[in-house]
């Protein structure tokens, strides 16, 4: 019981205490340690990563087990295969690591082409959310379609063309403005949220993160 | 462009094909492409928290006779006590410092830039006002500004149903947020073609260049 | 006498004001409130003679460095080389034009000194007692028993629609934190809405998949998930797998839940924590599939791309309250109507600010809250 | 079904095939579009046009590959102009990968003018730390950079005998796709030691980098693939950047028409119904 609820949800309100006074002091021995502390929970992602990798192995060697169709046990295989292959050449000791040439190779030429790709996505996935989210249903979707459609007028050559000057101002005036304005209401909502959040974890109050008893 | 470079281009043109082919509907290829990727970017990850944490932040400053990192590295190996069911509530020990770091840090941070911040750079505005001479056009939009923001904060209200005057008010912030909406999508919108075009001069001259290379063109 | 001292005192003035005093003044001291990190150097220089360079140069124990060369006789100079440690002392040296010393002058030696409190943040100390003041009050006000109410909030509505969807279609609930860790608070404010998704489905034996893609945020849900189906009376169908990491990686990640959105055709698709450009291709593929999605983050730049493609959209601060508005309870609301009136005194701010600017400029009252030491 | 109610509800993958082809085509087929040089690309150019032969200009390459396409066409105008006109290089990173993709430039690029590494040209490599790398080049660049990214001493390379010091350079130029990046150059080699700064940067950051131009802090801007095709358009060199602003071109009209036939489809259809 001490353990499971007492100890953790004081070990919360210590550091959380911490780093508002560092915030507080100049002193140079204090202030510092908001950073630092930011770099110890870098430190315990880093371990934690090892159990977030045997989740990934324990899922995909299930699948392996159970899959029913023989092409899927490949697919496990390949994710299984590519993780260690990195892994090995990566943690190997000496030319292990980014300079380490098969590491470099699959970096390069693997992940680099798949992150670019999956980014590109998005070209595509735009033009289809155009034609079919801007439809003027609402008042509301009409407003941000009106909004949208003057603003990517006013950034493109093809505006100019039209208008000449007056889109890329106009755009400018509701980038600058209206847009400016409804963004610093939203970042201080949304500040507000977070701080409430903050003293409910420190009060004890929100303790659904650490689990039950 | 060596053989090795070759040999990459080939392989990476392939794969970006392979992403591609989910746009028409999920085929093999995509599903090979993406157990790959998941496989090879885990395990990049975790190399590269070992060589740009683990090997600067905890090896170095112990060697370095700093051990104040033995904190973080117990609650790290607490972590991993969730391997074991019967002692896995130790974990608990790392979510809570963890989750404490955020509280502490995020209360102050997002008080000082997204409030204190804010709300002086909108009446900073204020400063040298005047509806005439060459500061107009500035001030008027200063009153525009100053009203989204209260505006929009109203529709943020949660304790007060959105009817009557308040419920008008929320409207218009509404409206306004829309507009702010709209904004930033046709802002980034044509930005994201450029990814593309990115891809199409990958295939065409690192993929294909390749192939000829391959081929001895 | 009295005469006597005031011929004297005549004497002294009227020689001041014919030979001026070959005097150089020269003053350091520290800056207050701050880490012991700066020192303000003033100096201020009357010469009969052509003065070409005055050379500053900063003596800390061992060496002198010359820290400024400049030909203004009245000036001052931050010198924020110090730390508190050490004891520094500056001297001044003022040459004519043919570059020999016509003067000289050192100061006293000095002590950066350290404060432990930053007079320049005041302004967001006060912020803070201000706003977590009204939130306990609130707090507390709701543990008395004051009734409470909060507005209804459509996209936390459809939770129960969403679940009860996927159940009567035999299919599962895909619930996506955000692509940031527990350092993020949107991904904790996804968390909690996490535990009373976790219990509905429990609740209706729904199939619930909940991938992360950050190590520690794995603990912190599938925690979460497990002492919901606990409260709900059905330990044994929570199993291990239902939160599992994929990776790190930001579009492996994506690439990951769109193969299994596609595969799985999920009915209803939670997207609620941090997210960045991937947030359009989840959600163009969960449009796709014709699922019930419903977003939340505070992420405003991708706000549009969640409004354009989802049922159902959490805006800023609504991500945040949708934990008090699901669970009802009455210290959870109690905060929310906290967070109102906080709301409420910074219109007021700013409305009032904003007058006093305008009536009386020179008061300057927006430095107050932008120049943060 | 009627012609508007096919276009109302057609298949998002038509969608994605028009898009596709509308980028496809202008690249395959080098499609160009000239674009008329605006002012705050014109006025890199005449800098660097007015540099003398033995001026030494310093090159940043600070993005990653997801910026390649807005970014790369830049540097390798530059680099082309910078050679053109015997103007002595010296490149550095201050993002890991831009070593890499400088590499690429430089290589095509000294081959053409047949330039020799130390004398006509100095790459430092990638040093993490940002505004901090540039602040201590202010003192010296030795400081930053002990060695160049092959790892020889400074001093035994020609080129850099004469220059030491950040403001030894004519001109520093930052390709930045964010932070760290331009806005640290402005704020340093610019506002502290006077070094004249130009730079080139993502369209989305644009806007921001506009307000240091306007300024006078930055003396020239190129902003996204716009910005690289005006540069190749003053050099008369027609690269990636001009293929690319077609590309992007049609494809910017392709979403304006599909936006209004979006709307008309459900306009018609709504009318119908009523």
């Amino acid at each position: 019981m001490f353990l499971r609820r007492q100890v953790p949800f004081f070990i919360t309100v210590v550091v959380a205490l911490i780093m508002i006074i560092a915030y507080f002091t100049p002193h140079p021995t204090i202030s510092p340690v908001r950073n630092k502390l930011q770099d110890w929970f870098m430190i315990i992602a880093a371990f934690t990563m090892i159990v977030g990798i045997l989740s990934l192995i324990k899922v995909n060697i299930k699948k392996i087990r159970t899959a029913s169709a023989g092409s899927d046990k490949i697919y496990s295989l390949v994710t299984l295969s590519s993780l260690f292959i990195m892994i090995f050449f990566g943690l190997l000791p000496g030319a292990g690591g980014i300079n380490n040439s098969v590491f470099k190779f699959m970096f390069n030429h693997v992940m680099v082409p798949l992150q670019a790709t999956m980014f590109s996505l998005l070209a595509f996935y735009i033009a289809s959310a155009s034609f079919r989210a801007f439809r003027a249903k609402s008042t509301m979707a009409t407003l941000l379609l009106i909004t949208a459609f003057i603003v990517m007028l006013g950034r493109v050559p093809f505006g100019r063309f039209i208008s000449g000057p007056h889109l890329s101002n106009i755009t400018e005036w509701i980038m600058n403005v209206v847009n400016m304005a409804g963004q610093r209401a939203i970042l201080i909502g949304a500040a507000l949220g977070v701080m409430a959040t903050s003293v409910k974890i420190v009060l004890g109050i929100e303790r659904s993160h650490l689990g039950g008893e | 462009m060596e053989f090795i470079e070759a040999i990459g281009f080939f392989i990476g043109g392939f794969l970006t094909l392979f992403i591609f082919s989910f746009l028409y509907k999920d085929n093999p290829f995509y599903k090979f492409a993406e157990h790959l990727f998941v496989g090879t970017s885990a395990a990049y990850w975790l190399v590269y928290m070992y060589h740009n944490v683990i090997i600067p932040d905890v090896v170095k400053e112990f060697i370095s006779g700093n051990y104040w990192p033995v904190i973080p590295v117990i609650l790290g190996i607490f972590m991993l006590f969730r391997l074991i069911p019967s002692v896995s509530h130790f974990s608990r020990m790392g979510i809570a410092f963890s989750v404490g770091i955020m509280a502490g840090y995020n209360i102050i941070l997002q008080l000082e830039t997204n409030i204190v911040r804010q709300v002086g750079a909108t009446i900073a505005r204020f400063n040298n006002f005047s509806l005439t001479g060459s500061n107009a056009a500035f001030s008027v939009n200063s009153i525009i500004i100053l009203l989204v923001v209260l505006s929009a904060l109203v529709y943020f209200f949660f304790s007060v149903e959105h009817k009557g005057t308040i419920g008008g008010i929320a409207k218009f912030g509404m409206w306004m947020l829309m507009i702010t909406f709209g904004a930033s999508f046709g802002y980034t919108v044509m930005a994201r073609i450029s990814l593309l075009i990115g891809r199409v001069l990958y295939l065409k001259d690192s993929w294909w260049g390749s192939i000829e290379y391959l081929l001895g063109i | 006498m009295r005469k006597l001292i005031g011929l004297v005192f005549f004497i002294l003035i009227i020689s001041y004001a014919i030979f001026p005093l070959n005097n150089i003044t020269l003053k350091v001291n520290d800056v207050p409130y701050d880490d012991g990190g700066k020192l303000v150097v003033k100096w201020k220089i009357s010469l009969d003679k052509e003065v070409e360079n005055i050379r500053i140069s900063q003596y800390n124990g061992e060496t002198w460095t010359v820290k400024k060369n400049t030909d203004n006789l009245n000036d001052s100079m931050k010198d924020n080389s110090v730390n508190y440690k050490q004891r520094y002392k500056y001297k001044i040296e003022v040459f004519d034009s043919e570059g020999n010393l016509i003067a000289e002058k050192s100061s006293r030696s000095i002590k950066p000194g350290v404060a432990f409190y930053n007079m320049g943040k005041t302004a967001v100390l006060i912020g803070l007692i201000i706003i977590s003041g009204l939130i306990m009050f609130f707090i507390n006000a709701a543990r008395r028993g004051q009734k409470l109410k909060i507005r209804r909030i459509p996209a936390l509505d459809s939770i129960e629609e969403a679940v009860g969807r996927a159940t009567e279609m035999g299919k599962a609930v895909l619930f996506v934190p955000g692509i940031l860790d527990v350092n993020n608070p949107q991904t904790i404010a996804g968390v909690m809405v996490l535990s009373e998704v976790a219990f509905k489905t429990a609740k209706y034996g729904t199939d619930l998949n909940v991938p992360v893609s950050k190590p520690v945020i794995l603990s912190t849900a599938s925690d979460t998930v497990k002492e919901s189906y606990l409260k709900a009376g059905r330990p044994d169908s929570f199993n291990d797998d239902m939160v599992n990491y994929v990776t790190n990686d930001q579009f492996g990640y994506v690439s990951h839940i769109d193969g299994y959105m596609v595969r799985e055709k999920p009915a209803a698709v939670f997207m609620l924590g941090a997210f960045y450009a991937e947030s359009l291709i989840l959600a163009e593929t969960g449009h796709s599939i014709g699922a019930i999605q419903v977003a939340g983050t505070a992420m405003p730049s991708q706000i549009p791309f969640f409004i354009t493609t989802c049922d159902y959209v959490l805006i800023g601060e609504e991500l945040y309250a949708a934990s008090a508005y699901l669970s009802r309870k009455p210290d959870v609301l109690g905060a929310l109507k906290g967070q109102d009136y906080s709301k409420l005194i910074i219109m007021i701010i700013l409305v009032v600010g904003t007058i006093l600017t305008i009536l009386f400029p020179d008061l300057d009252l927006s430095q107050w809250l932008t120049n943060i030491g | 079904m009627n012609f508007w109610e096919k276009i109302n509800n057609l298949d998002r993958r038509i969608v994605y095939l028009i898009i596709g082809l509308t980028v496809l085509i202008p690249l395959l087929f080098n499609i160009i579009l000239e674009v008329e040089p605006t002012k705050p690309v014109q006025d890199i150019y005449d800098k660097i046009d007015s540099l003398e032969k033995d001026d030494v200009v310093l090159v940043s390459f600070d993005y990653a590959a997801s910026s390649l396409p807005e970014l790369q066409p830049m540097g390798e105008a530059l680099i082309q102009h910078l050679f053109e006109k015997d103007i002595k290089v010296v490149a550095m990173a201050l993002w890991p990968v831009g070593v890499q993709l400088s590499d690429n430039i430089f290589n095509v690029k000294s081959e053409e003018y047949n330039k020799k590494y130390g004398i006509d040209y100095v790459h430092l490599g990638y040093k993490t730390g940002g505004m901090v790398v540039i602040d201590s080049m202010g003192s010296g660049i030795e400081d930053a950079f002990p060695t160049d990214k092959n790892g020889n001493k400074l001093n035994e390379l020609k080129l850099m005998r004469n220059v030491n010091k950040l403001d030894d350079f004519a001109l520093a130029i930052s390709l930045s796709a964010g932070d760290p990046g331009l806005r640290h150059f402005v704020m340093v080699a610019h506002d502290r030691y006077g070094v004249p700064v130009a730079g080139g940067c993502t369209a989305v950051s644009a806007p921001q980098f506009f307000a240091y131009y306007s300024s006078g802090q930055m003396l020239g801007l190129m902003g996204g693939l716009r910005g690289a095709a005006e540069y190749e358009s003053i050099i008369e060199k027609l690269g990636t950047g001009s293929a690319g602003m077609a590309a992007q071109n049609y494809a910017h009209i392709m979403i304006i028409i599909f936006i209004i036939v979006g709307n008309i489809s459900m306009v018609v259809l709504k009318r119908k119904k009523k």
